[in-house]
């Protein structure tokens, strides 16, 4: 129940921050100012928005399927929510350390596509029953790279456990119980005899130490772009067609929810990329010699330290994440339906098939 | 307990789902069902089972079956409510089935089965989870239905997408 | 113009260059983000060389400066109008109301020396009509109805968009008139008893 | 954790099934039929994986049930190609009106 409301909480401050980040990122790459008025440097401007929008009339329409359109909005978020479950914060706090964590955050993505239907169908509107649509389509299209590129992280690091990969991916690896005789390589290969477990930092984050793995992170990136509807892959909600895709009709508290639902899958797929390729929770500076810093920024697991260390890295790197994503969307433009399914099939599955194969062979190279 | 209520749950949502007329009502149904007996398969120390029925059933069986519900039915008329057939015989079957299945288990005393008694419950054993067993066994005892399964799998694709391309009128 | 055939380019780092180069541009102008434009008259040698950095002008802040010739909101300097009515006729748009009442006596001079003989107890304009073409301020005689640099001047309510440039207050309107009208009575009796007076001559 | 008595969960899986089989004699409109037949799969599949309580170092029913689940998507894709198919052709997707007319 803890972990519930801290979760809660943390996801709701981040949204804010990214919800405030968009609109000032948006204004800087336009040449514009942004909010200005709220608060200092329009810093309560997100704030307000939500203030704003809880005040609102909750409107209903009248030929909407009132079942439908009411519980929505509830199993989207929901279903996002749940996928917070299994993400590792720190090195000590998961909220729920499930060994299949991986498996189950895919699936339960998959619910957020009947809650879209559920809207899309329940708002009784031709333009919320197209977007739910091309949305169902694009994020059901797009799990399938996105899979195959986490079953390569998979196949590397051997486990479905979010937080047994993290620990893989740091100097701490041998305080995980289980990998206390393991070892890391650079680049993974045995051979070249460089052993990389007590350097930690960078050289054992995944995308180092299985470099195909980089391939694999931009796969998923894309990936997790679609799945998100975010830009270039907004067509569920392109404003100039389809007015606003699956939440045309939502107002007030709904519309909240869905938006709430909307910035915390963003932020979900920043997490597990960053999680699964990114050194997750670890520090990306190295031990040199005697100048071990990566135990220095590692703090103590366990203790506070640790937990600050752990919660400090893995926010700032998915800040970064969330900023490439602000900018992709500023900068390129809305992709075509048949290109976007020319993208997902004939393109980046092909791609993410092979690197399942290279994989498989570099963790054959690993042992 | 944990396993009653969604029990319950199953039983509610799969009983709305056969009463109700609207179709879309009965795929949501389905879906409680679906979820409720994913739960159940947890308790039942079957995590992946539940994961992966929610991942084949939920993201993958139920969303088929709802486009097939909005593509199959005009929006803006009343057809996506459906009538009934078969009102007399068909709950007069089914509850007979019910009944005879009913009597069968409660008569048969699974509990008190030797091999029941004796066997080990212990599932999920030191790793906490059915992976690595599931995983070894699909590499090795069932290898050859795996990738009957991965055939079979393949041919649906196809053949799905045979059936449902328009062909060009000739 | 030369004519020029498009170079239709394709290939995997041709892709990866194009895709960097939009991420460069973004990321440019957000680095850039710390210049700000000043507000400052276009006369000015450093208008035209702030390409980069934010365009926004906090406006009610900060506010590119106008001509101070600048033609936007109307005035009329009550004191030096003759009320001759001229601009009210010329207006496209109608936005002028007049009316005048012809005083008793001279009034007094305006400051280019015309005698002034009308009250005008009513002189609107309505800016709201207004479309700032300019007629009126052309043709006044005595150039007391003007444009000036005043731009911003919006109201939440329209009939506050309605300028009322009368010096005369209704009681005050209501005299004169009654003034006039006592005037005209004597002027129409004088001109009565003149005529008596030639009928019994003639 | 407290053992879950397996009469129960054969129970349920027997109402599910009498269910499914309710719906797929009484509902005329193929999707629903489907739905009643995947409600069918799923009790079978509770039983597979309640049985495969007892079978810890083999977990044959967990096993049987991942194929179940696995026949009953493919089953599920072919089936919904069709139905979409038999609603283009016949305008209807209600399996007692789908009748080729004799000539």
């Amino acid at each position: 129940m803890l972990a519930f409301v801290l979760t809660l909480v943390l996801l709701l401050l981040v949204v804010i921050v990214l919800a405030y980040a968009e609109r000032k990122v948006a204004a800087f790459m336009q040449d514009r100012l942004g909010p200005t008025e709220a608060g200092p440097y329009g810093s309560l401007q997100p704030a307000l928005d939500v203030l704003k929008l809880l005040q609102k009339e909750d409107i209903v329409p009248a030929a909407a399927d009132k079942a439908l359109f009411k519980l929505a909005p509830i199993l989207i978020f929901a279903a996002v929510f749940a996928g917070f479950a299994v993400i590792p914060f720190t090195p000590a706090t998961v909220p729920a350390g499930i060994g299949i964590g991986v498996f189950y955050l895919l699936a339960i993505i998959s619910l957020d596509v009947i809650g879209l239907l559920m809207a899309g169908w329940g708002s009784n509107n031709k333009y919320a029953m197209l977007g739910a649509m091309r949305s169902v389509a694009q994020i059901v299209s797009y799990e399938i790279p996105a899979g195959l590129a986490i079953l390569s992280v998979v196949m590397i690091c051997q486990s479905l456990d979010f937080q047994e990969i993290s620990y893989q991916q740091g100097a701490l690896m041998n305080q995980f119980p289980g990998m206390e005789y393991d070892m890391n390589w650079l680049f993974g290969i045995r051979e070249l005899g460089i052993n990389t477990t007590t350097i930690g930092g960078i050289t054992t984050w995944n995308i180092f130490r299985a470099p195909i793995l980089l391939v694999a992170f931009v796969i998923y990136f894309i990936a997790s772009l679609a799945e998100s509807n975010r830009a270039p892959f907004d067509i569920p909600e392109a404003e100039s067609e389809l007015v606003a895709g699956f939440h045309v009709e939502y107002s007030g508290f709904r519309f909240a929810v869905l938006f709430l639902a909307e910035y915390s899958m963003m932020v979900l797929v920043s997490l597990v990329a960053v999680v699964l390729f990114l050194g997750s929770w670890n520090t990306p500076l190295p031990n040199i010699g005697p100048v071990s810093l990566a135990y220095w920024t590692s703090g103590t697991v366990g203790e506070v330290s640790g937990i600050l260390w752990g919660a400090f890295w893995l926010i700032s790197k998915t800040f970064v994440l969330l900023f490439v994503q602000l900018q992709l969307r500023w900068t390129y433009p809305r992709l075509r339906v048949d290109q976007l399914m020319h993208l997902c099939w004939k393109v980046l599955t092909p791609v993410a098939l092979g690197v399942v194969l290279i994989a498989g062979i570099w963790r054959l190279l690993m042992i | 307990m944990l396993f009653y209520i969604f029990a319950i749950l199953a039983i509610l949502s799969g009983a709305f789902m056969v009463l109700t007329r609207n179709l879309l009502y009965a795929g949501f149904s389905l879906l409680v069902t679906l979820l409720s007996l994913a739960g159940i398969y947890v308790l039942l120390f079957a995590d992946f089972i539940a994961v992966t029925q929610l991942m084949v059933y939920v993201g993958g069986v139920l969303v088929l079956i709802l486009f097939g519900i909005m593509l199959s039915s005009r929006v803006h008329d009343k057809s996506v409510l459906s009538e009934n057939v078969n009102t007399v015989w068909g709950p007069l079957v089914s509850g007979l089935l019910l009944v005879g299945l009913g009597y069968t288990i409660l008569k048969a005393e699974i509990a008190s089965l030797p091999w029941l008694l004796t066997a080990d419950t212990d599932v999920l054993g030191p790793q906490k989870s059915t992976v690595q067993s599931i995983g070894i066994k699909l590499m090795t005892d069932v290898v050859v239905p795996f990738e009957v399964a991965s055939l079979l799998l393949l041919i649906a694709l196809i053949g799905a997408a045979y059936i449902a391309t328009d062909k060009p009128k000739v | 113009m030369e004519n020029k055939t498009i170079k239709h380019t394709s290939g995997f780092w041709y892709v990866v260059k194009s895709l960097m180069s939009g991420l460069r541009l973004t990321w440019q102008h957000f680095w850039r983000a710390t210049n700000r434009r000043t507000p400052e008259y276009v006369s000015d040698e450093n208008y035209f060389k702030q390409a980069d950095g934010l365009v926004t002008l906090k406006y009610p802040y900060e506010a590119l400066p106008v001509p101070d010739n600048g033609r936007y909101r109307l005035h009329n300097e009550i004191d030096d109008c003759i009320v001759c009515d001229l601009c009210a006729k010329i207006c496209p748009v109608n936005c002028i109301t007049i009316e005048s009442v012809k005083a008793t006596e001279e009034i007094g001079v305006t400051s280019d020396g015309t005698k002034k003989r009308l009250y005008a107890p009513v002189f609107d304009i309505d800016m709201a009509k207004c479309c700032y073409c300019g007629l009126c301020t052309t043709v006044c005689p005595t150039d007391c109805l003007t444009m000036t640099p005043v731009y911003d001047f919006a109201e939440v309510d329209i009939k506050n968009m309605i300028y009322h440039f009368t010096d005369l207050t209704p009681e005050q309107a209501e005299e004169k008139k009654q003034l006039l009208a006592k005037q005209q009575e004597e002027m129409a009796a004088a001109k009565a008893a003149a005529l008596a007076a030639r009928k019994q001559q003639g | 954790m407290e053992q879950i008595p397996l009469e129960h969960i054969l129970l349920l899986g027997a109402v599910l099934f009498s269910l499914g089989i309710l719906a797929v004699i009484t509902k005329r409109h193929a999707v629903v039929v489907l739905m009643g037949i995947e409600l069918i799969f799923n009790a079978a599949n509770l039983n597979l994986v309640a049985f495969s309580r007892y079978d810890p170092s083999l977990l044959q029913g967990q096993m049987f049930s991942l194929f179940v689940i696995l026949v009953a998507a493919a089953e599920a894709a072919v089936a919904l190609a069709i139905v979409l198919r038999v609603y283009q052709h016949f305008k209807t997707a209600n399996v007692n009106q789908i009748v080729t007319p004799e000539k």
